[in-house]
């Protein structure tokens, strides 16, 4: 009886409170209405006039860099009936974003970014976001905006929560990092729908996905990794064979980061030979375990590993060399830790790509304040590609994270 | 003497509903403090949200009250999901739905053999199938994620028709429902928490115990996978690795169980009270989320709630095991003053 | 008379069968591990060789360290500790952050870090009786929090730590460190873990006592055992050891983060399950937890040499754990000693 | 047969059944007839209970014939025993402890209104069923693990009661009940038999076999030695039968040499279990400790040891204040108690003899923080061999052996120690003759060698034999004390009930 009468009450409680709630927000939106044409004006010159290409990351690099050209080739009728060695296999993946129509894109009101409330959504913790949000809140900082950033723990359902809970607290922008690139088109259709802006950023979503965004930035991995390759042919005169330890399963990395070198090498060094691909995680000890038993089973056929990965796997693949004494083989990843350049210091690694995660968390906010200033934006932004070696990685200390 | 037969019933009432009180006082508070919390968008995403954790939570709750531990269902509501959106380009929503669910039960009657039969640890078997589930699931997809383009179920799902009630979480509430009725007003429902209480009389009683077993095991698969299956519906998409980092479905569902109140040495546990608890741990995380605090203080809160309710639990179950048996004329005695008081 | 003499054949018999059963359940891991090998020999001449069973050892020692430890968690018959991965994220994180005052402080403090969660769990699961798998991921959760919170999601480095001192070197190399020539520190250290584990479980009063405890728990205390302390003794012996696998994982990964350590929860049950320990407790012993760990090892190895990829490995791992367990199950079965 | 009886209800043809290793049940011919209660006995290990579970379909794999009502029938589950209208009360209880009375009651055939469960109707029906075994007190929804143990035996009786089985069987259905529910309980066993119910009765205890059956078959290591009426037989005959051997005198007399005190309680109490409660025992003493069911005598017990706690009062040994916070301390002090819990409290049933046995000893043999195991060896020797444990093995599962000897197993325990004072929570509860009687050669040995002995039993003629002087207890409070010659049975039965000419000390 006890129980029955206080769900009851409970009930009651809930529609209650629920329909006071209704009457509640409405209020909020009155001011908005009585904005004048003035200060929007005043706003935007303010916006315009703030300069940016002053801010540095931590790691004394400009935050901003002019954003890399990037040559777009024509779509292949059906990428998937390519094999996988062919570049042009994994067309949808690289070039997402470039051809997309866009569907519904807000007008951008082109009253000034100053003011303005973003909702960036990342996709997890790491150390790496945490430097991205850095990053982001530096530059929305600069622009005077409200800057707000989430972060669902890598959990898909947190994440669709998450974007419903931004879009009920009604931003002039919401910043997305999906946690998987399919997934992220419901996701961004969702925010497109409710009318709000969006900028997907970090993870490269799918084509269908890039209809409902302003734009995208983020490393062009593709990109990156074959300049990585096209270092790592060089350093083995174009042979010897290659192991990829890949990113974790479930997100573009794991192909880009993979089958980036293994196309670009079959195209500049066909002479090479993919050995064997095994995703043992971020974790150093597996990653030990696995190349220290390639070591074993290829010999003195493997000549180059390439890792998604410049922390945990790459440790992992500089103690497995070290142990079997094997000086000859080359290491490639990706990264810019503060773990990876001490690697590239020490010699362990030979390159790693040079992702700053601070101008990674940075180009969607100066997208979002471009956008709000009614500049042109373009569809796809990459931040600036490099291969950091032993000879140019004291630039980019101290590192980020 | 009056008062200790009330006070004794009222912390029995309180441990009996504690998982409403929780509820309740998270609400209230979210309600009063957190900004943008309270209004029918917000309420509806955290029923949205935790729409798939209560789906889990029912097979989830069913094996807890027969004993037993299901490590598998993050998994298998992982299969579930890849299958209906991997399947559905060439056979439709209704038989790659049908499919996926029925492939999660296989899981479950695997499971739940390799208990009743081949009588190993629960524990040890769904771990094993946990890592094994996972590794078909990469292999299907090739470790990527994979999507649909048609849209148009995965909006019907999501949309909120009925005020607070999107299909999605109609459908999980109607199961939820349905489940509890058949759980403890059917006579073979009973019969979980028979084998549960007491595998050995449940068997002499003449229940096929073993069968039990594999049903619960079914059941919390086959929910698993239809929870994940509708989840990937709701986003066109799935993901192969969903609770592979962060924090797993399973953990969430485990705390849940725990703190509505199921016994995890069985014979006890309401799936509507695992079901509450699965929503007062979103409407926890919604809420702190809305003061835009970060994920820390999240799962430092849910922990926090989990520890309170592991300790309280213990601490009733010693204070009963120091009165069993006590006399009531001798306490009566006490009261005279016969004694020194307590 | 006759059937007299039958019945004692017959009883000589089977205490012979159960001899052999119990044998095999104590050490029947290494028929195992010898089984691996035999195979590994034959698929592969780079097998049989030292320095790839040095890599199969130093691959998996971390996890032995871990293993042993939470072992006596489970000989007791409370499960498993899901504490475990924050337990060595924690240890790790502030043996990193004491570096600046000299390895020795950093490795102490590291270990007390560990042992602090290890001493909460011992109270509250030896004294309290909550249960533990439980009340281990309560702790997981709010620890993680916790740490995220005290370190604002950033993870810190040695080298910067130690602000240039030796001993951030020192503990970088911690991992990396040979003594007696060519014998990696980490698997001396397991091997000196998974001998006082031994001594521990089979020789001392402790070990003896939690065997008790681990068969039955109310017997164990009707036997005068002082049982909260015992058990609350696994706990703290199983954090030591978690954190020495901590400060050997950060040391490894050069870097104090909270996501250090995750998976080794349930991977130390898989390793301590398949050495023979069985849930229900009081079974098993620190030397078969060791050659579970073997048996991880050499599967790992055995799989990447033959070429099978990442995720057929994980479903052949599953599958051998699950037989092997099974037939565990079985045979203990046979003797009478059902553990189900 | 008798003129009374009608027809075989069950006969069981040449029945066996194999465990790994040894053959429990060999070739048995055995038969109960409508409207008679047919009495079972034998030592542990004889293979009763084996028999019993396969009248109730416990085994699958047995060989022989079963008919009941002359018809063949293949007992492999025990839902196809149910189905032949047969019910079990089993010796442990078998109920489910977080679920409700009702439903423990009514396990298996809850009572429904279309598909659910029908609630009024499951009340009802559970009431009326406790009614029959006077427990109309009860709340039927509430959880068994709220009554007391004698209370769930009853409710155990009435859950077989109620599915109207034609043959029951019960497995020492006395054994946790008090005076009066064993009368209560002989009565409706009387009303059962005028029934036409074919009772199967299993008990150690031989008047109440004098008292309830009409015919008796005895059992011997796996084989039926022979059934007969009852009026053929006296317990000294069926003591016979069952050990193999004549017996003389059971309980032998024995001189007792009094030391000085070595154990005094004062006023202890622990509130709500006992209150205020004094005696003393010397050393060279077995005192009995007496009361019906729920007295207090086991908390007592208990509390002296240290395994639950004092609320006030003060226990001296030898004279000096014992101080112990937990049952570690009070053992080192040498108090011991032996658990009434065999299987739950007393025994790892999966470790073996020799793992049991020493328990106790661990703690002493530990030198230096290791533990010697080398006196190991000749105490077990010593122990298996004077407790006269079968098999002499130390390397035997205690799971695997019979009740009797487990319970030798348990009392080894304690021996390997020889504590000053040992409590003994009945120690012979569910153990035939011949263990019973090396129990007690063990104890009076024990006692002999100048230390006190505590005897908690609820055996009455065990309790006044092995007795030099028996205290009272009667809720939760010592009545009095009775010395050698002024008590015999009937003088302490009444005594515990609070009636008698009995002169209360406090």
């Amino acid at each position: 009886m006890l129980k029955k009468s206080l769900v009851l009450l409970l009930v009651l409680t809930m529609v209650a409170s629920l329909f006071a709630g209704c009457a509640a927000p409405a209020p909020a939106e009155a001011p908005a209405a009585t904005t004048a044409e003035d200060p929007n004006k005043k706003n935007l010159e303010d916006s315009l006039a703030i300069d940016i290409s002053t801010l540095k990351g931590t790691d004394g690099q400009p935050l901003i860099l002019p954003m890399e050209k990037k040559e777009i080739p024509a779509r292949p009728a059906d990428p998937a009936a390519l094999p996988e060695e062919d570049a042009l296999h994994w067309y949808d993946m690289e070039f997402a974003g470039w051809s997309a129509e866009k569907i519904n894109i807000p007008k951008s009101p082109a009253n000034g970014a100053i003011g303005k409330k973003v909702v960036t959504i990342i996709n997890g913790d790491h150390p790496y976001l945490t430097a991205y949000s850095n990053g982001a809140k530096k530059l929305a900082e600069a622009y005077k905006m409200d800057l707000k950033v989430m972060s669902p723990n890598w959990d898909l359902n947190v994440q669709n929560q998450m974007i419903d809970q931004a879009i009920n607290s009604k931003p002039d922008m919401i910043i997305l990092v999906p946690l998987d690139a399919k997934a992220a088109v419901q996701q961004f259709r969702k925010i497109n729908q409710a009318g709000i802006p969006c900028i997907a950023s970090n993870m490269l979503p799918e084509d269908e996905g890039m209809k409902y965004v302003i734009g995208w930035t983020g490393p062009d991995d593709w990109g990156q990794f074959r300049l990585l390759a096209q270092h790592l042919a060089k350093t083995l005169n174009n042979e010897g064979g290659i192991a990829y330890i890949r990113h974790a399963p479930g997100g573009s990395p794991f192909f880009a980061r993979t089958y980036g070198p293994i196309t670009e090498l079959k195209k500049i060094a066909p002479k090479m030979e993919v050995l064997d691909m095994q995703a043992p995680g971020f974790e150093a000890e597996k990653t030990m375990q696995v190349v220290s038993d390639w070591i074993t089973k290829f010999g003195p056929k493997l000549k180059g590993i390439v890792a998604a990965d410049d922390s945990a796997q790459a440790i992992g693949i500089a103690e497995a060399l070290k142990k079997a004494n094997r000086t000859d083989i080359v290491v490639y990843a990706a990264g810019n830790s503060k773990v990876g350049m001490d690697g590239v210091k020490a010699g362990n690694i030979n390159a790693i790509t040079y992702q700053s995660a601070e101008a990674d968390g940075a180009v969607p906010v100066l997208m979002a304040a471009d956008w709000f200033n009614g500049k042109e934006v373009e569809p796809v932004r990459y931040l600036p590609k490099h291969v950091i070696t032993k000879d140019d990685v004291d630039n980019y200390m101290p590192a980020q994270w | 003497m009056l008062n200790i037969i009330r006070s004794k019933n009222i912390s029995k009432w309180i441990d009996n509903n504690r998982i409403y009180l929780i509820f309740i006082v998270v609400f209230l508070l979210a309600t009063a403090f957190a900004p943008n919390f309270f209004n029918l968008f917000n309420l509806t995403n955290i029923l949205r949200g935790a729409s798939l954790g209560m789906m889990v939570a029912i097979g989830f709750t069913i094996v807890m009250i027969c004993g037993h531990m299901d490590l598998s269902v993050a998994s298998t509501l992982n299969l579930g999901a890849i299958l209906v959106i991997g399947m559905q380009p060439r056979f439709g929503w209704t038989v790659s739905l049908i499919a996926a669910v029925l492939a999660g039960g296989i899981v479950g009657i695997i499971n739940g053999l390799l208990v009743a039969k081949a009588k190993i640890h629960s524990f040890i078997v769904t771990l094993g199938t946990m890592t094994i589930v996972q590794g078909i699931i990469y292999m299907y997809s090739h470790g990527s994620s994979i999507n649909v383009t048609d849209f148009a179920l995965a909006d019907w799902i999501d949309k909120a028709v009925i005020p607070l009630l999107p299909p999605r979480v109609l459908i999980t509430v109607i199961a939820v429902a349905l489940f509890e009725v058949f759980l403890t007003r059917t006579p073979y429902g009973k019969g979980f928490y028979m084998v549960g209480g007491n595998k050995e009389t449940a068997w002499l009683a003449g229940f096929n115990t073993d069968r039990y077993l594999i049903n619960a095991f079914t059941i919390s698969a086959l929910m698993a996978a239809l929870g994940g299956a509708l989840f990937s519906i709701s986003i066109s998409s799935a993901v192969p690795n969903m609770g592979e980092k962060g924090v797993s479905p399973l953990m969430i569902v485990l705390a849940a169980t725990i703190i509505g109140g199921t016994s995890m040495a069985g014979g006890k546990g309401s799936i509507v009270k695992s079901a509450v608890a699965v929503i007062a741990l979103g409407t926890l995380f919604n809420g702190l989320n809305c003061f835009g605090t970060g994920y820390e203080v999240q799962i430092f809160a849910s922990g926090l709630v989990l520890a309170i309710v592991v300790l309280y639990e213990a601490f009733a179950l010693y204070k009963q095991d120091r009165l069993r048996g006590q006399r009531p004329e001798l306490l009566k005695e006490l009261e005279d003053g016969r004694f020194k008081k307590i | 008379m006759s059937t007299e003499n039958m019945s004692t054949k017959l009883d000589r018999r089977s205490s012979k069968h159960a001899k052999w059963n119990l044998w095999l359940n104590k050490f029947g891991v290494y028929f195992m591990v010898i089984l691996f090998i035999a195979f590994g020999t034959l698929i592969s001449d780079k097998f049989l060789t030292v320095s790839n069973f040095m890599n199969i050892i130093q691959a998996v020692a971390m996890l032995g360290i871990v293993a042993v430890g939470v072992s006596f968690i489970t000989y007791s018959g409370h499960f498993a500790d899901m504490s475990v991965p924050v337990i060595m994220a924690f240890s790790g994180i502030i043996a990193v952050g004491a570096v600046k005052y000299g390895i020795v402080i950093s490795i102490l403090l590291g270990i007390a870090a560990g042992l602090s969660i290890g001493l909460v769990n011992a109270f509250v699961i030896g004294k309290l009786r909550a249960n533990p798998i439980i009340w281990t991921l309560a702790v997981a959760f709010v620890m993680n929090g916790f740490i995220r919170w005290a370190y604002s999601g950033n993870q810190i480095y040695p080298d910067v730590e130690s602000k240039g001192n030796v001993a951030g070197q020192i503990f970088v190399n911690l991992s990396r460190m040979n003594v007696f020539g060519s014998l990696p520190l980490m698997v001396l250290v397991m091997f000196i873990v998974v001998i006082i584990g031994q001594i521990l479980l089979t020789k001392t009063k402790f070990g003896l006592q939690l065997k008790l405890i681990g068969s039955n728990y109310e017997a164990a205390k009707m036997t005068g055992v002082n049982v909260s302390r015992t058990v609350g003794l696994a706990f703290i012996l199983s954090s030591v050891t978690t954190s020495i696998g901590g400060i050997f994982l950060t040391s490894l990964a050069k870097v104090g983060a909270y996501y250090n350590g995750i998976g080794y929860d349930f991977n130390a049950v898989t390793a301590i399950v398949l050495g023979g320990m069985t849930l229900a407790g009081g079974r098993g012993n620190a030397i078969g937890v060791l050659g579970g760990v073997f048996t991880l090892g050499l599967l790992s190895n055995i799989m990447t040499l033959i070429g099978v990829d990442t995720f057929s490995q994980a479903i052949v791992k599953g599958i051998i754990f699950i037989i092997v367990v099974g037939i565990n199950a079985k045979s203990l079965r046979k003797l009478g000693r059902d553990d189900a | 047969m008798g003129e009374n009886k009608s027809g075989l209800a069950l006969s069981m043809n040449h029945v066996s059944k194999r465990y790994p290793g040894t053959l429990a049940v060999d070739g048995v011919d055995f038969e109960v007839c409508s409207g008679e209660v047919h009495a079972l006995i034998g030592e542990n290990g004889a293979g009763k209970s084996t028999l019993m579970k396969m009248i109730a379909g416990s085994f699958s794999d047995y060989t022989g014939e079963i008919c009941i009502n002359g018809k063949e029938v293949r007992l492999s589950s025990p839902s196809i025993a149910k189905e032949n209208g047969i019910e079990m009360i089993y010796q442990e209880l078998s109920l489910a402890l977080s679920l409700s009375i009702a439903e423990n009651v009514l396990v298996g055939n809850l009572p429904t209104k279309g598909i659910f469960v029908d609630r009024k109707a499951m009340v009802e029906r559970t009431r009326d069923r406790l009614k029959r075994v006077g427990l109309e007190h009860l709340d039927p929804l509430m959880p068994v693990k709220d009554i007391s143990q004698h209370e769930a035996q009853l409710v155990e009786i009435a859950k077989a009661l109620g599915n109207n089985p034609c043959i029951l069987v019960m497995d020492e259905p006395t054994s946790a009940l008090s005076r009066e529910e064993v009368e209560r309980l002989f009565k409706i066993i009387d009303s059962l038999k005028k029934q036409g119910l074919a009772i199967i009765y299993i008990s150690h205890h031989l008047p109440e076999i004098f008292r309830v059956a009409d015919r008796v078959t005895v059992m011997r290591d796996g084989k039926r030695v022979g059934t007969y009426e009852i009026e053929e037989v006296n317990a000294g005959k069926l003591v016979e039968l069952m050990v193999g051997r004549s017996v003389s005198e059971f309980y032998s007399s024995r001189s007792t040499h009094l030391g000085e005190e070595m154990l005094r309680a004062e006023h202890l109490s622990r509130y709500g279990f006992f209150h205020d409660v004094s005696f003393n025992v010397r050393a060279g003493e077995i005192l009995g400790l007496y009361g019906l069911a729920g007295a207090g005598r086991s908390e007592l017990g208990r509390s002296i040891c240290g395994a639950d706690p004092i609320d006030e009062g003060e226990i001296h040994l030898k004279g000096q204040k014992l101080a112990h916070k937990n049952m570690g301390q009070a053992l080192e002090a040498g108090v011991a108690y032996l658990t009434e819990n065999r299987k739950t409290q007393g025994l790892a049933l999966r470790l073996t003899v020799g793992e049991n046995a020493l328990a106790a000893l661990i703690p002493k043999h530990t030198k230096n923080f290791f533990y010697s195991g080398k006196d190991d060896k000749p105490v077990l020797d010593r122990l298996i061999s004077d407790l006269q444990i079968y098999p002499p093995d130390p390397s035997r599962t205690v799971g695997n052996l019979s009740g009797g000897n487990q319970q030798k197993v348990l009392l080894s325990k304690w021996l390997s120690i020889s504590p000053k004072v040992l409590i003994l929570d009945e120690p012979t509860r569910g153990v035939d003759i011949g263990a019973k009687m090396i129990i007690h050669q063990a104890i009076e040995k024990l006692a002999g060698q100048g230390n006190a002995v505590i005897l908690i039993s609820s055996d009455l003629p065990e309790l006044v034999a092995m007795s030099d002087r028996v205290v009272i207890m009667r809720k939760g409070h010592l009545i009095g004390e009775m010395n050698k010659g002024e008590f015999n049975e009937e003088t302490v039965l009444l005594a515990a009930n609070g009636e008698g000419g009995f002169v209360n000390v406090n």
